[in-house]
């Protein structure tokens, strides 16, 4: 029994960390259309950041620990902006081509993080709460799964309400759809657009310092690792639908867990839901047919 | 241009009875001897390459006597980048080989150590394997020979701390190549000597620990054998930690290269490590030597650096007694015993294990940082590998 | 080419059967009846006009008998064959094309490929691997003809997707001849076609009919071009099929003109 | 972005036919030749190291334009590709131990396998098209590059990767004194896969996937089926990849799981993307260009006066994939259609664009693998 | 058919600038040049939009009119001076331009097919300013009862009036509507033809189209293009009348009664 419950609340906290590195992911994909391969990178390099803090600050008090968040946080905004402005928008509406900068990108940056940091993890440890385990239906929970659930939910919310509240997704939505009649009538699109990957660089940068606490360390690969579970989970959810992919990465880490835990081949059941899902319901769980 | 008098006028004494064969090196000219090293300069495991490659110059620097020649005849390492994959490294060998290398060596990857090893027996060249710990490259084959250490030997060490004889060892590994390795090192050693072996394997990809961490507990070991390689290991301690399984019974793992020293924290203290190397375990010149030669040449020991160390040894060893006959430079190896930096070191004939001593430690808090302290040295006897029966 | 019954079932000898036929074609999507019950036949070598406000359900209707859509409950014949379960495929095999009332080409492929692609299918083994097209093969003459005929002779190299949109049109009538189909479908045909060639493409599409004999069912709302080519008329409205009748008793008929052509005469 | 369209149409027949020929014939010649390429190549033609690096550029651009016919030709983006190299390079490896058979009964049998392994994998993932498309092509692959790293059934070798049972395989293909031997293989490899890719592109199969690739709906309106179509280019590629698999498997004398990563198939996007996609002989140049490039910034990384450098110059030089990947990015920003574009681009001038920042060119009504609306009557028929 | 419908609204519309100085144009184009992937296709266009009322631009498919007004708009790479009451915007980004003011229907309709009826209205709502959508809702009721279906499944007709509906919710200095009876039931151009006189009395009208009826009801001025270059300004009735010169550039007999029903 409490190796169950164990199993299932550990495997929520796994789900935080990728709906963290989803939720962004699954917003650029989902809105703009660009399966973003270099989001991995935003998420490794919010960590190296987060990284950098903690190394000077320390980590192990709780104001080091939520200002390397928010370094984290800041370090993926302004890279995925970046990346946005002067990349991915020059390639408006060619999605392919999109996606193939962004392969690039990610292929080239990890090998400069590689230069910069080295191959060798760097570790890295939070306030010793975090390290601690609470103990629940006989299970010791480790304490840093419930903040991770705790950011990642904050984090949902959050979007959810930008998009509801804001213009911001239906310019979006049309904007992929036809970006020159957007601005045709009257909006600039390209600050949306741009807007949208900066968030989605921020979220990842969080979860890349939650990750690197998470894992215990932080490495160039860090985000390469997560993001295919990502896009699974991206899959899985449903393009665009935030919620769907708060669902489905829950899911898909707490099959995960099982699988791994009694039969060993957690990735492989990934991989089978994966291939069910896509082949029952090819817009995912919660997917609305987004226009292409 | 023919080889200078330069060194053989260097005053020191040669290595093992190299003058005799002066003459017949002055024959072939003082041409230099070629040596291909293919190792992870970059990929996932190039920090042990570069570990290998600071020993591998310590090494022929100190087995030449700082010359860098074997009978006036310079010798050169070539190096190759195999970034962590078997296809460019099997490419790189069979360029150096076409240009007609003799000797071969490096590569901390098993992987592709097993690669070059076929490579060697198709084209009979000697190679001599990095700090690769995969069982399976001793006695592959008779062009093959290592100079690291190997899985076997690691477990045998931990036998070595298992106070008392029959008792529960679980093996906690990855479910890869290495766990696997280990796992079965841990069954033909321990078990071989009465222990029950259980075993958790995890999947590699795994990035959750706690659930195995119950699994260990449920098992009720009187010893835990940890084999962990990579970065998850931190993560993995951890869980561990919170989940009690320090309390359970003791637990044995492999002390890794100083970058990992503080990914333990204070969990290191409760753990028993076993040791291939670390440059405080061993106490005699030849560690003296490989110790001030990397730190000279602005590197640190660690390690794997004994791995290069002695892979130079052996191709001095080599190149003095064979010459440019790869059968002749395979019997100068056979048999061959040596002072290497972890002791006295012997190539044994049959099966080219590499017979060496292994040490066990603690690691102990020293400021911010944690450093191993030497626990006992385990004679090169005691650990020796069963032997390999060959292909 | 006049021969256009080889297109079809040599069985379906019943000649008596009408070209196309609809029966009871009802269809609701969500909470909304697009189409109601409707239910009308065209003799073979007819040319029938579809007019009706805008949203009627006219192009439904269409993909409704060519397969892009599936009925809620009603039937469709072929040469007195029922084909309601059959796919798109298999329904323009049997004879039946169309064209779309926004262009739908492969865009960047050029003009005369695109019409060569619609000319092999009726060669048939289209999807062979051991045939290749090569310049001057039937196909590829026939769809130089059929450029030509339409007034996109000196067009033939441009990618489909960056002809005007007049171009477009005319690109989709030419596709749609080249695959000889025994009944036809145009939605809009005269959409975006510049006054001037009005006349032209009118022609075309009357020698459709005239010269090959084909059964042609247009949507249009050029009241002067579909006046001055169509035998019948229906008239859709709100989903329901109103009349279907000559020309000069629909134009008479004033629901139509009140629903549908306003306050004029 | 314009792809090359197909090349049915006039070019004399003198360049059309006797440039190729000529080429392949100068190549096949290279093993007996001593011509040095400093910074191209690492050393005379004639030396093993030089072969077997060409060899395996040869064996990449097979493997590219089997990748290209997918993606190029049919527009299906398959993240999965690499699963059937893989299968080429492993089955032929498993078929020769396990069964004890020749080179030649393996090859067949494997070929075999990867036919029906297609058609089978290839029946289920074209059910779904464009994006869920790439995702379903590489949880397969995914499927297979865990079953092989993991090793269940002790037969792949693990992570280690399989060695080639040279017991099985002809002594003129093993050991590095016959480099040339593998070298001419690896050229009659990429010459078959040219003509098999021409052959299929050339057909009319061919050019109706290209219009489905365009515009699925259409095609069925006028009767064909495309489904029949993509299958049969899926299936081809499929087995062109493992054919060049085992090749592969010949040239290195063994097979590692990377063989069948998704890393895998992203370097064949890479490849057919920098030689521009849709173009035949692009693919091959951008293999090439990918083999050598990756072989020579390895040695550039390695080169003593890059550690020389300052900081912000030594550890961009001294990463490959740096290098790589940013020339990637620029290709693909600056030189849409990749090499095969460029060039004609540069040989047809009045092709050149001039593109403003703000003012990109009308929007393309469809993107290539975007049709996922294509299959939803309900929006594209009420249009 | 008969004009009389609207033809009163033109009249009462270009009055004003019948009489005494005419006020000088919102818009006026010079040596208009535009390319797309790197073809020129409009070569030398000269016209200017008249302060009120309707100005046709005319020609036969392919001539360059849709590519006049995507040049204006800055859709497409261009050349030459475009002045909005004497403003130059010939180098602002298409969001700026439009958001001085110019609407701009297309010629595909170009409705949001994944959003509502409603979304792609809201989203058309230009910042600051009033939003007509009584006017729009009176024109087109349809689109009220249709709010929350989504754009893509409308018929082709309904899809134009969200299109017009999109341009005619703001207050503009100028529309730029190219073909928008295009597939428009015969009842449904005579009202928006209506929607459009109301329209020009506001604001004036650059109108691209192809059915000769609704140019001679609405437009004053009208400007013929041949091949990317401008060939005759003048008069609309004027150009409509001569059938010599209906013939030559837009190859169609002229006359009051040119293919009337
Ligand atoms: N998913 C849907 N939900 C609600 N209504 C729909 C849906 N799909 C189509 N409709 C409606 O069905 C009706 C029929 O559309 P159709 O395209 O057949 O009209 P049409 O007669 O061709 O009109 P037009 O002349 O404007 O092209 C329209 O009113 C449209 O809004
Ligand atoms: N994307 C493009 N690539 C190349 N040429 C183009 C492109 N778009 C338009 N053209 C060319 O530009 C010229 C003008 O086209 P435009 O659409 O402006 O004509 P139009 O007068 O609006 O015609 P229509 O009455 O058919 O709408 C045409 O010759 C057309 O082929
Ligand atoms: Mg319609
Ligand atoms: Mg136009």
């Amino acid at each position: 029994m409490s190796t169950v419950v164990l199993l299932l609340v550990t495997g929520v906290g796994l789900g935080a960390i990728y709906f963290l590195v989803s939720s962004g992911l699954s917003l650029i994909y989902g809105l703009m259309g660009v399966l973003n391969f270099a989001h991995g990178v935003f998420l490794t390099f919010g960590a190296f950041m987060g990284w950098e803090v903690a190394a000077r600050m320390g980590a192990t008090s709780w104001p080091g620990f939520v200002l390397s968040l928010l370094v984290g946080a800041l370090a993926g905004a302004v890279f995925a902006a970046l990346t946005e402005r002067f990349l991915v928008q020059r390639l408006y509406e060619r999605h392919i081509e999109q996606v193939l900068i962004t392969v690039g990108l990610a292929l080239a940056v990890v090998a400069l993080f590689d230069g910069i940091w080295g191959t060798d993890p760097r570790f890295i440890s939070g306030p010793a709460w975090m390290a601690r385990t609470t103990t629940i239906a006989g299970a010791n929970v480790p304490n840093d799964r419930f903040v991770a659930i705790a950011v990642a939910a904050v984090v949902l919310v959050a979007l959810v309400l930008f998009l509801q509240r804001t213009r911001y997704g239906m310019i979006i939505r049309a904007g992929v759809e036809n970006r020159s009649m957007v601005t045709a009538l009257g909006i600039d699109v390209r600050t949306a657009f741009t807007l949208i990957f900066t968030i989605g660089g921020a979220v990842a940068g969080m979860g890349g310092v939650l990750a690197s606490h998470y894992f215990g360390y932080v490495s160039p690969v860090l985000g390469q690792t997560l993001l295919i579970f990502a896009f699974i989970v991206t899959v899985i959810g449903g393009l665009g639908s935030l919620t769907g992919a708060a669902i489905a990465s829950v899911l898909v880490a707490v099959l995960q867990q099982f699988a791994n835990y009694y039969w060993g081949y957690g990735d492989f059941a990934v991989v089978v839901l994966l291939a069910v899902v896509v082949l029952t319901r090819p817009s995912g769980l919660l997917g609305k047919k987004v226009a292409a | 241009a023919p080889s200078d008098s330069g060194s053989s006028g260097s005053g020191d004494e040669p290595e093992g009875g190299a003058t005799t064969e002066e003459a017949a090196a002055d024959e072939s000219g003082g041409d230099p001897v070629q040596v291909g090293i293919i190792y992870s300069e970059t990929g996932p495991l190039a920090a042990y390459g570069k570990q290998y490659k600071e020993g591998l110059e310590a090494g022929l620097d100190y087995a030449t006597d700082g010359t860098g020649e074997v009978d006036g005849r310079p010798v050169e390492l070539v190096y190759r980048d195999d970034a962590g994959n078997p296809d460019t490294a099997v490419a790189a060998a069979k360029d150096l080989i076409g240009q007609d290398f003799k000797i071969l060596g490096g590569t901390v990857v098993s992987g592709i150590a097993l690669a070059m090893a076929e490579q060697a027996a198709q084209n009979e060249v000697l190679y001599i394997s990095g700090p690769a710990a995969a069982d399976a490259v001793t006695g592959i084959n008779e062009f093959t020979f290592r100079s690291g250490r190997q899985s076997l030997q690691d477990v045998a060490t931990a036998g070595a701390m298992l106070e008392d004889e029959g008792g529960k060892v679980v093996v906690l590994a990855q479910d890869n190549a290495f766990g696997q390795g280990n796992l079965a090192a841990v069954e033909a050693v321990l078990g071989g000597e009465g222990a029950e072996v259980d075993s958790v394997l995890v999947p590699e990809d795994a990035t959750e620990f706690t659930g195995f961490a119950r699994q260990v507990i449920d098992a009720d070991p009187d010893l835990i054998f940890v084999a962990w390689a990579g970065a998850t290991a931190g993560n993995m301690w951890q869980s561990l930690d919170q989940q009690d399984v320090f309390d359970a019974a003791p637990v044995v793992t492999g002390l890794a290269d100083s970058a990992t020293f503080s990914a333990y924290g204070p969990i290191g203290e409760r753990i028993s490590f076993l040791s291939h190397y670390f440059p405080e375990a061993a106490d005699n010149e030849v560690n003296q030597a490989l110790v001030d030669h990397v730190n000279e040449a602005g590197g640190t020991p660690d390690l794997f650096t004994p791995d290069g160390f002695v892979a130079g040894q052996m191709i001095v060893q080599a190149v003095a007694e064979g010459g440019d006959d790869v059968n002749a430079m395979i019997d100068a190896l056979e048999g061959w015993e040596f002072e290497g930096p972890k002791g006295t070191t012997s190539i044994r004939e049959s099966d080219h294990a590499l017979i060496q001593p292994m040490f066990t430690a603690t690691l102990v808090q020293d400021g911010d940082g944690w450093v191993p302290e030497l626990g006992e040295t385990v004679p090169a006897d005691q650990v020796a590998p069963p032997e390999a029966s060959g292909r | 080419m006049t021969d256009h019954a080889s297109g079809l079932d040599a069985g379906a000898a019943g000649s008596a059967a009408p070209a196309l036929e609809v029966r009871d074609l009802s269809l609701r999507i969500g909470g909304a009846q697009i189409l109601q019950d409707v239910s009308f036949a065209v003799p073979a070598g007819q040319i029938v006009g579809v007019i009706g406000p805008n949203g009627a359900g006219k192009t439904t209707l269409f993909n409704l008998v060519s397969g892009v859509m599936a009925p809620t409950t009603g039937r469709i014949l072929l040469d007195g064959v029922d084909i309601t379960g059959r796919s798109v495929t298999q329904r323009a095999t049997a004879g039946l094309g169309r064209t779309f009332q926004t262009s739908s080409l492969f865009p960047r492929l050029p003009v005369e490929e695109n019409v060569r692609l619609a000319a092999q299918v009726k060669e048939g083994r289209a999807l062979s691997l051991a045939a290749f097209p090569r310049r001057g093969d039937t196909a590829s003459r026939r769809a130089l003809e059929l450029l030509e005929e339409v007034g996109l002779g000196h067009r033939l190299g441009r990618m489909a997707g960056d002809l005007p949109h007049g171009d477009k049109r005319k690109l989709e009538i030419a596709m749609l001849l080249a695959t000889d189909p025994s009944v036809v479908l145009l939605d809009e045909p005269m959409a975006g076609v510049a006054s001037g060639d009005v006349d032209g493409l009118t022609e075309v599409i009357r020698s459709l009919h005239r010269d090959h004999g084909r059964t042609v069912l247009m949507v249009e709302h050029h009241m002067e071009v579909l006046l001055g080519l169509v035998e019948r008329v229906a008239v859709l409205h709100f989903g329901n099929l109103l009349t279907i009748d000559t020309p000069e008793a629909v134009m008479a008929d004033p629901t139509v003109q009140s629903a549908y052509l306003g306050e004029t005469v | 972005m314009t792809g090359p369209t197909p090349s049915t149409r006039h070019r004399p027949a003198l360049t059309r036919l006797l440039l190729p020929l000529g080429l392949v014939v100068l190549l096949a010649c290279l093993p007996l030749l001593d011509i040095s390429v400093p910074g191209v190549l690492p050393g005379a033609t004639y030396t093993p190291g030089t072969l077997h690096l060409l060899a395996l550029a040869w064996v990449m651009a097979a493997v590219a334009l089997s990748y290209h016919l997918l993606f190029g030709v049919a527009g299906l983006l398959s993240f999965g590709h690499a699963l059937y190299f893989g299968l080429g390079a492993y089955g032929l490896g498993i078929v020769m131990r396990e069964l004890e058979l020749g080179l030649v009964p393996a090859a067949l049998v494997t070929l075999l396998v990867a036919a029906v392994m297609s058609a089978v994998l290839g029946a289920v993932s074209l059910r779904v098209t464009g994006i869920p498309f790439a995702m379903v092509t590489l949880a397969f692959a995914q499927a297979g590059y865990v079953w092989v790293r993991r090793d269940p059934e002790r037969v792949t070798g693990g992570e280690e990767g399989l060695r080639l049972p040279t017991e099985h395989v002809p002594d003129a293909l093993v050991g590095v004194a016959d480099t040339r031997n593998l070298y001419w293989l690896a050229l009659a490899v990429l010459v078959l896969a040219y003509l098999l890719t021409a052959w299929v592109q050339n057909s009319r199969a061919g050019h109706v996937a290209e219009a489905v690739r365009e515009n699925e709906l259409r095609v069925r309106v006028l009767g064909m089926r495309p489904f029949m179509v993509k299958f049969a280019i899926f299936v081809s590629a499929s087995v062109i990849a493992s054919m060049v698999g085992m090749v592969h498997l010949l040239l290195n004398s063994g097979a590692v799981p990377t063989v069948l990563s998704a890393e895998f198939t992203i370097s064949l996007l890479l490849m057919v993307v920098l030689g521009g996609v849709g173009s035949r002989w692009g693919a091959v140049a951008g293999a090439i260009l990918y083999v050598l490039l990756n072989q020579r910034l390895t040695v550039l990384s390695q080169a003593g006066w890059v550690d020389d450098l300052p900081v912000v110059l030594r550890i961009p030089l001294s990463e490959p994939l740096f290098i790589l990947g940013t020339l990637f990015v620029l290709v693909v920003l600056f030189l849409p259609g990749g090499l095969a574009g460029t060039v004609a681009r540069i040989a047809a001038p009045r092709r050149e664009r001039a593109r403003r920042d703000d003012a990109p060119p009308q929007p393309r009504p469809d993107d290539r693998t975007e049709d996922a609306g294509a299959d939803d009557p309900e929006r594209l028929g009420v249009r | 058919m008969t004009s009389r419908t609207f033809s009163s609204s033109a009249a009462e519309a270009s009055s004003p600038a019948d009489g005494s100085t005419a006020p000088a144009p919102v818009l006026v184009v010079r040596d208009l040049a535009a390319h797309v992937a790197g073809q020129q296709v409009v070569e030398h266009v000269d016209l200017e939009v008249a302060a009120t009322g309707v100005t046709a631009l005319l020609g036969r498919n392919g001539v360059g009119k849709t590519s006049t007004i995507k040049a204006v708009m800055g859709l497409i790479g261009r050349s030459g001076t475009i002045e909005l009451d004497g403003e130059d915007i010939s180098t602002l980004p298409t969001f700026k331009v439009a958001s001085r003011g110019v609407a701009y229907v297309p010629e595909d309709r170009e409705v949001f097919s994944g959003l509502t009826v409603a979304e792609n209205l809201r989203l058309a709502e230009r910042r600051g300013g009033p939003h007509r959508y009584d006017l729009v809702y009176e024109l087109f009721p349809e689109l009220r009862e249709r709010g929350n279906q989504a754009a893509g499944t409308l018929s082709g007709g309904q899809q134009q009036m969200v299109s017009l509906a999109r341009a005619l919710l703001n207050e503009n200095r100028v529309l730029l509507i190219d073909e928008p009876t295009k597939g428009l039931a015969p009842r449904l151009v005579t009202d928006v033809a209506h929607a459009l006189a109301r329209a020009a009395e506001v604001a004036p009208v650059l109108l691209v189209e192809q059915n000769l009826h609704v140019v001679r009801d609405l437009a004053h001025h009208v400007v013929v293009l041949t091949d990317g270059r401008s060939v005759h300004h003048g008069d609309a009735a004027a150009f409509l009348d001569d059938p010599v010169a209906t013939q030559r550039l837009l190859g169609v007999h002229g006359g009051p009664a040119a293919g009337a029903a």
